[in-house]
């Protein structure tokens, strides 16, 4: 057990969960199911990414899902050249996960801006409220693809 | 002709003089019209710029609080509608009126006092206690979050300076042996703060607390509580609550040359053979040297937490102006004065 | 501790009727553009609700609006101090998706503005400490001290603030004439005024007493809460994205990453003027140590005409080539770390291929600090808010891009 | 430890003193005097009308889309006009201008009344810039780095 970095140690505990780690610069990349993000997530601060960078959505209207990606990070000298990147992936329509606010405890304002501005429902967050946009917000999630900003044109026309 | 006579000896009896003239009213006014653009002066200079400056600007902006304080008059006075009326009206007034008051008891050269009582340092000191009640008055009839909290703040800071501010000053009572502010002025062969240094640092720092200036502008606490007790109020009202502190503090200067910069002496001469009250010069240059020092540590200081200045008040201050009295006393004993 | 014992800090309490709430801001002398919702029980903290966002514009969104070169200086607007730190990640996520890495050069010019930029900031929110314990002089002359960095980057980009000094492959000028001297002269200027603030701010007994033990954050909670910046380093772990190599020529030179053990306001306060310290060392360095050479990628130079780029590269400036206006993404992502005044920013770009990037993910330094005004106050005095608030040198258009 | 108290008290009332003596003030009196901006300071644009090929870069790299191409009825070519109200003076469209067309001018402390005024079509952005201090007969005050004093500002010769 006590073989190898800790990276290394963590890719391998990944594994035995049943996930695919893919190293690519900087960036440790896991692919995992909404049912396999908790046991991943617990894995990762007991292997030392102790807290979350960021959480992300991001919305691909022609598969339909939205994509959830969280970055942890270490501060640890060993650590902390490389992210650990999970991305999971939920039905458009219906967005869920499981909250990881337990598992990382600054995951609290990340995922409540993620459910603000993608839509993503957290199960579990203990205050899904509006935090950037105004409280009688009721449009469409503005990080969306299907919230079109408007764009300007280079011609304007004189008589 | 009988009637300007009797005016001019009206104006020029000590009574009318005193507390309306100098050092009262007129020169409360002047006083403050100055000391604040002194204060934005001094702290411009300190602070990397210049302050004050394009009205009138030969003296460099000298009347720039003149201009601020008729805009205080042309500006509307809101009265919300939340807040209890007559408390919140009547506060400011009274506490002003409060603050001018203690002019009364200070005399302004030998064989001038506006009103003659023995006990002109107590009275001078009483008078002053009633400003914290109207501050409350203002914080409860304002009816709002900030000024509730400031108005306890006002309370708590009573406690703190208000028992040393009387202690430092009787001890000084029982050095010369007299509650007379003129009396203790002849007492004075040295001054005063050199014979009980420790009674005069304490008088020093509880009246900067009790005007509420830095480091101990806790009332007000900007950052945290808007204006405190002042914060509902505009126009000539908020005009009132910025000047009272002020007109404390002014007050209090001359009460602490008198006491411990020995007053007016060594008494201008000529001065005084012209009219008895111009020998009050020096008495008056004195306090202002001194309000100019305090308003100067507006750039030295930030502020001190409340609880911060009430162990001031209490773990420092009051042992210090305990340690003052026995001073006195000791002094009174040797016979030094 | 366990993270529920850290839970019931972070989250709300409702329904105490014996709480009194307060609502600092958005109108408020000392909240800046956020609202703090403050639950007090007497003079005691018991909650803190931080309601960001009232400067919210859409950053991320707009980003994705435009092509790729344009969301520089859009993006810098979210710290509008700071605003070549606050790029230089987006600008090393892009040249990673283009494959396009600086010369030389170019990451010096690059690290050098850098420093000076976090010098501007640490000014700024030391600046903003003093104000906040209404210490006046701290202010203006923090204030009026960071003139001097701010005309000096503004002689080397030819703007006071918004800089848009770096771009996809290089940088935009080149080092003026006679400016080595003029830093110099600041550095030594600077220097004297640091012992001028240790004099009238740092050690005048009444700021110690406001600062010295107010906010503790200790090392692992500092880690688990995600803080960043002099925050964190205040609290002794040390974490600098300048040490992962990643942008600029931080790893060919040498300097301390400053730590502080406390983990209070003050040590969060005194080691932003460590930092400037470094900061200024680092300048030297970068000064004496620039080598000669182009300032833009090789790549990207030679589709200048030559004509036009030989007069400008001769007065310091470059022009961009035309594909600047239409610069085609490669499919892929790409992540970007970097270490800005007040903390470490992230940025990770998405693209489709397409010219404009499909997502561009940023979280900022202060919206990561934004979860202390949570966990620190409960258990203080009123009167500490502000000087918690005053050392976590928070910037409210950052938090709320 | 209060003995140290006591001195540092007294050593940050002395620095403020120090100052009230000798001040350092920073202050420029705008607009009585105005500072000459630096070399390359990136102000007001200038549009050369003849230089200009149409080719739209400038229009196109705008990224606050402040400048537009403006196209007449009837004549093919279009040319670049700016609007004030968005310019963020990032100075892109002058960095990508192929034939120097676009160039800076160091002025930046111009007024508008109204905000039509700030639409630049392609005649009116050929207009001079002048800083309205200067015009106004301000004595103009160059920048320079001080040990001292950290900026001075010294009038131009």
């Amino acid at each position: 057990m006590n073989t190898g970095s800790r990276l290394e140690r963590l890719e391998k505990g990944l594994r035995d969960i049943g996930l695919e780690p893919v190293k690519a610069p900087g960036v440790l990349r896991v692919d995992a199911q909404p049912e396999s993000l908790v046991p991943a997530a617990r894995l990762a601060v007991e292997h030392g990414y102790d807290h979350l960078a960021s959480v992300e959505g991001i919305d691909w209207p022609s598969e339909g899902v939205i994509e959830v990606i969280y970055h942890a990070e270490s501060y640890d000298e060993d650590l902390r050249g490389t992210l650990l990147e999970i991305r999971v992936k939920v039905p458009r329509d219906e967005p869920r996960l499981p909250s990881l606010i337990e598992v990382w405890p600054n995951a609290l304002f990340l995922e409540r801006e993620t459910w603000d501005l993608m839509g993503v429902v957290f199960e579990g967050h203990p205050e899904l409220r509006r935090l950037l946009m105004p409280p009688d917000w009721d449009g469409p999630p503005p990080l969306r693809k299907d919230f079109k900003v408007k764009t300007e044109g280079v011609f304007v026309n004189v008589e | 002709m009988g009637l300007v006579s009797s005016l001019v000896r009206l104006v020029l009896s000590p009574q009318f003089f005193g507390p309306i003239v100098f050092p009262g009213l007129v020169t409360v006014l002047a006083v403050l019209l100055s000391i604040i653009w002194v204060e934005r002066k001094i702290a411009a200079r300190v602070q990397m710029r210049v302050g004050p400056l394009y009205i009138l600007r030969p003296l460099g902006g000298a009347i720039q609080m003149l201009a601020d304080g008729l805009r205080f008059f042309f500006q509307e006075f809101i009265v919300p509608e939340t807040v209890d009326r007559v408390p919140f009206l009547l506060a400011p007034v009274v506490a002003m009126s409060f603050a001018m008051l203690p002019f009364a008891f200070v005399p302004l050269a030998p064989n001038f006092k506006p009103y003659t009582v023995p006990y002109s340092m107590p009275a001078f000191l009483g008078l002053n206690t009633v400003i914290p009640l109207t501050v409350l008055a203002m914080a409860w009839g304002s009816n709002n979050k900030f000024s509730i909290q400031g108005g306890i703040r006002e309370a708590y800071m009573t406690i703190a300076y208000e028992a040393v501010l009387f202690i430092s000053a009787y001890s000084m009572a029982l050095l010369y042996h007299t509650l007379d502010f003129a009396e203790m002025v002849e007492a004075q062969k040295v001054p005063g703060i050199l014979l009980n240094p420790i009674s005069a640092l304490v008088f020093f720092i509880a009246m900067i607390m009790s005007a509420g200036k830095l480091p101990f502008d806790i009332v007000e606490g900007e950052q945290e509580i808007v204006a405190g007790p002042f914060t509902e109020y505009s126009g000539i009202a908020f005009g009132l609550t910025m000047g009272i502190g002020y007109v404390q503090l002014y007050g209090f200067t001359l009460a602490f040359t008198l006491m411990y910069l020995s007053g007016w002496e060594p008494l201008v001469a000529p001065l005084y053979s012209i009219y008895p009250a111009l020998g009050g010069i020096l008495l008056f240059v004195k306090a202002y040297l001194l309000l100019v020092f305090i308003v100067f540590l507006r750039a030295v200081y930030g502020r001190y937490r409340l609880d911060q200045a009430l162990r001031i008040g209490w773990r420092t201050l009051f042992p210090l102006a305990i340690v003052s009295v026995f001073l006195s006393i000791a002094l009174g004993v040797i016979g030094v004065v | 501790m366990s993270s529920s014992v850290m839970e019931a800090r972070l989250l709300e309490k409702e329904g105490d009727e014996e709480v009194y709430e307060v609502f600092i801001g958005p109108q408020h002398p000392a909240s800046g553009h956020m609202r703090l919702i403050v639950r007090l029980e007497g003079d005691v903290i018991v909650g803190v609700d931080p309601d960001i966002g009232w400067v919210h514009r859409t950053m991320e969104k707009l980003a994705e609006s435009k092509e790729a070169l344009k969301a520089i200086p859009l993006l810098e607007r979210m710290t509008i101090i700071d605003s070549q730190n606050v790029t230089i990640g987006y600008v090393r996520a892009l040249e990673k998706l283009l494959g396009v890495e600086p010369p030389p050069r170019a990451r010096y010019l690059r690290t050098l503005l850098s420093e000076i930029n976090r010098i501007a900031s640490h000014l700024y929110g030391m600046g903003l400490a003093g104000i906040f314990v209404n210490h006046s002089t701290m202010f203006m002359w923090c204030f009026g001290d960071r003139e001097v960095w701010i005309q000096l980057a503004e002689e080397l980009t030819g703007a006071r603030l918004t800089h848009s000094y770096s771009v996809p492959g290089g940088v935009r000028r080149d080092l003026p004439q006679g400016f080595k001297e003029k830093a110099l002269k600041a550095i030594r200027y600077m220097e004297k005024r640091l012992d001028e603030y240790h004099r009238i701010f740092f050690d005048n007994p009444q700021v110690r007493a406001r600062y010295e033990g107010v906010g503790v954050l200790k090392p692992h909670e500092a880690r688990r809460l995600g803080v960043v910046g002099p925050n964190l380093r205040a609290s002794g772990v040390r974490y600098d994205a300048r040490l992962l190599g990643d942008y600029g020529v931080y790893d060919e030179l040498e300097f301390e990453i400053p730590v502080r053990e406390e983990g209070d306001a003050m040590s969060r306060l005194l080691l932003r003027g460590d930092e400037i310290r470094q900061s200024m060392n680092i300048i030297r360095q970068v000064l004496d140590k620039i080598p000669e050479g182009p300032i833009l990628a090789e790549k990207y130079l030679r589709l200048i005409p030559p004509k036009l780029r030989e007069p400008a590269l001769k007065e310091g400036r470059i022009k961009f080539p035309g594909i600047f206006a239409n610069l085609k993404l490669p499919k892929g992502e790409a992540v970007a770390r970097a270490e800005m005044g007040h903390g470490e920013i992230f940025y990770h770009v998405t693209s489709d291929g397409s010219k404009k990037p499909y997502r561009v993910r940023v979280v900022t330094p202060s919206f990561r600090n934004v979860i202390l005004f949570r966990y620190l106050p409960p258990g203080h005095r009123f009167m500490d808010l502000p000087a918690i608030y005053g050392s976590l040198d928070y910037f409210p258009p950052e938090a709320d891009r | 430890m209060f003995r140290g108290k006591v001195r540092r008290h007294v050593e940050a009332i002395a620095t403020g003193l120090k100052y009230l003596v000798k001040p350092n003030r920073i202050t420029v009196y705008y607009p009585e005097e105005a500072i000459v901006l630096s070399e390359r300071y990136r102000g007001m644009i200038h549009y050369d009308w003849d230089k200009c090929i149409s080719c739209g870069l400038c229009a196109m790299i705008c990224p606050a889309d402040a400048m537009k191409m403006y196209r007449k009825k009837g004549e093919k070519k279009a040319r670049p006009g700016i609007n004030y109200q968005r310019c963020i003076f990032c100075g892109y469209c002058v960095d990508i201008c192929p034939t120097n067309a676009l160039s800076f001018t160091r002025v930046h402390d111009v007024a508008f009344e109204k905000l039509d005024e700030m639409l630049y079509p392609p005649e009116k952005f050929t207009s001079e810039w002048r800083s309205p201090a200067e015009e106004r007969g301000a004595r103009r005050l160059r920048v320079v780095f001080d040990e001292e004093r950290g900026l001075k500002h010294v009038p131009e010769q």
